[in-house]
């Protein structure tokens, strides 16, 4: 599987409310519902591992009773930078469906490459409708 | 079961408002739908489009559409300003063509036409496109990918091409 | 017009709740309201067009009443890729006020380059506020 | 700080309602609670300076009891175009507390690469949850 992100919970813009929890690395999601589920990553290089020639973003579901997890949401884009210093934001945002217990989390093709200097420029969340 | 409440078909010139519940008379192209007609007054009451908006079509819209703007940084000019019916059309000034982003050529940039210097124009700019530049001009001879002319060729640098174009009759300037 | 995009709405992550229902290509607006509507289109190459240079996204309205669509949200993006394979996302998303009837579709520069494969990279959707 | 976008917010789709106003290039918050924040921007050249070699787009809350404007969320990206004309479109959108009074702008790195020939290209929303 692809690297999860780690997450601010508290600090800053940082909040959870409404028994929306966040532990290890995930939203745990407290009542059945359709949430708008949304995040954004910021990736940036170079890194050592410049040659790489793509960034992807998943939000994946993970479910107790379920050994899988679900891929819900994904970005995915090429790089053709000319410049040796880039930087690519991805976002993604739609309605799921999930159930009580279920977990939220952000996959990342390359962890390396993500930058998370700032707390505006890579964000998650997700909200009850 | 609830019956599936579907919406009756107006006649012809008039649309169901949901609102209203009834069918009200659409208002004209370049007006929007200010109060719906009422069982009081069979009459929709429609109001000009705002400056800047425009409605193309009668319609029973709350609302005109904003009018597009002309890319002053692109460089289109306006070829007509937005009125109450109809949106900006924008194009390019003479001498310079359309360089479409897409099939549909909605989002273009104007660039400068090419201007065949010393080659036969085998197409003349317009707006839709470039000019296509043929080959050399008569008394001009082609070197570097250049139509250069003959009358500017010197002996002694006048190669194999220049000679065949400009050997007979080469410029007078230099006899 | 630009080709209209078909969509899955019941098998998978896809649905449809709320009486807010999908026929012949679009979401159908089942009360007026202020609706949040959002759309990605995962895009790809190489296909032979692959001179295109840029791809959009529109998110369009159509009312029975009016012979026009209504444009609502537009994503284009030139495209410039090194390689021969390239993936480029395009994420929309705003809130539009929307009538009971009102049909909601995505049009695309070129249906070829849509990205049909994965339900999370390509998806389509709209609540109620 | 970067140049702030100004909104028209009363015609075509534009529109503002439940006490959400507009005001001097901002949105002004009615009500303490959370609100999904969303902005578009479309970006567009060649322009004279078209030695730019990225974009960026910032949605600040600016508090009338605090002198510095906060950043929310950030949309950068590097570019390296080949053709001539370009075009490259940043959404950002997520959930952030606010308080009564807050206001809500869009910063851009250049005004003048803003597409702002078309509302559905470039746009600018909140609503609360």
């Amino acid at each position: 599987h692809l690297p999860i992100l780690q997450w601010e919970d508290k600090r800053g813009l940082a909040f959870t409310k409404n028994n929306l929890s966040y532990s290890s690395s995930a939203l745990v999601i407290p009542v059945s519902g359709d949430y708008y589920v949304y995040a954004q990553v910021t990736f940036r290089g170079p890194i050592e591992s410049y040659t790489t020639n793509s960034v992807t973003e998943i939000i994946t579901k993970v479910t107790d009773s379920y050994p899988e997890p679900t891929q819900l949401l994904t970005g995915t884009k090429t790089l053709s930078e000319k410049g040796i210093s880039w930087f690519q934001p991805i976002y993604l945002g739609a309605v799921v469906s999930l159930e009580v217990g279920d977990k939220l989390m952000v996959n990342v093709s390359d962890i390396k490459l993500v930058d998370y200097t700032k707390e505006h420029k890579t964000f998650f969340g997700a909200f009850l409708l | 079961l609830r019956r599936h409440a579907t919406r009756p078909t107006c006649p012809t010139g008039m649309n169901w408002i949901e609102g209203a519940r009834r069918c009200c008379p659409q208002c004209p192209a370049g007006t929007f739908l200010l109060t719906p007609c009422s069982s009081h007054d069979n009459n929709s009451i429609c109001a000009t489009c705002p400056a800047g908006t425009f409605r193309a079509q009668p319609n029973t819209f709350h609302e005109c559409q904003a009018c597009y703007e002309c890319d002053r940084n692109g460089s289109p000019s306006v070829l007509s300003n937005c009125s109450a019916t109809s949106n900006v059309a924008c194009g390019c000034e003479p001498g310079r063509f359309r360089d479409c982003l897409d099939e549909r050529c909605s989002d273009f940039s104007c660039r400068q036409c090419q201007p065949c210097a010393g080659r036969l124009v085998q197409r003349p700019c317009s707006e839709a496109q470039d000019t296509l530049c043929g080959s050399c001009k008569p008394d001009f001879y082609t070197e570097g990918g250049e139509c250069r002319p003959c009358h500017m060729s010197a002996p002694e640098t006048c190669g194999k091409e220049c000679q065949r174009v400009c050997g007979s009759g080469r410029g007078s300037g230099l006899e």
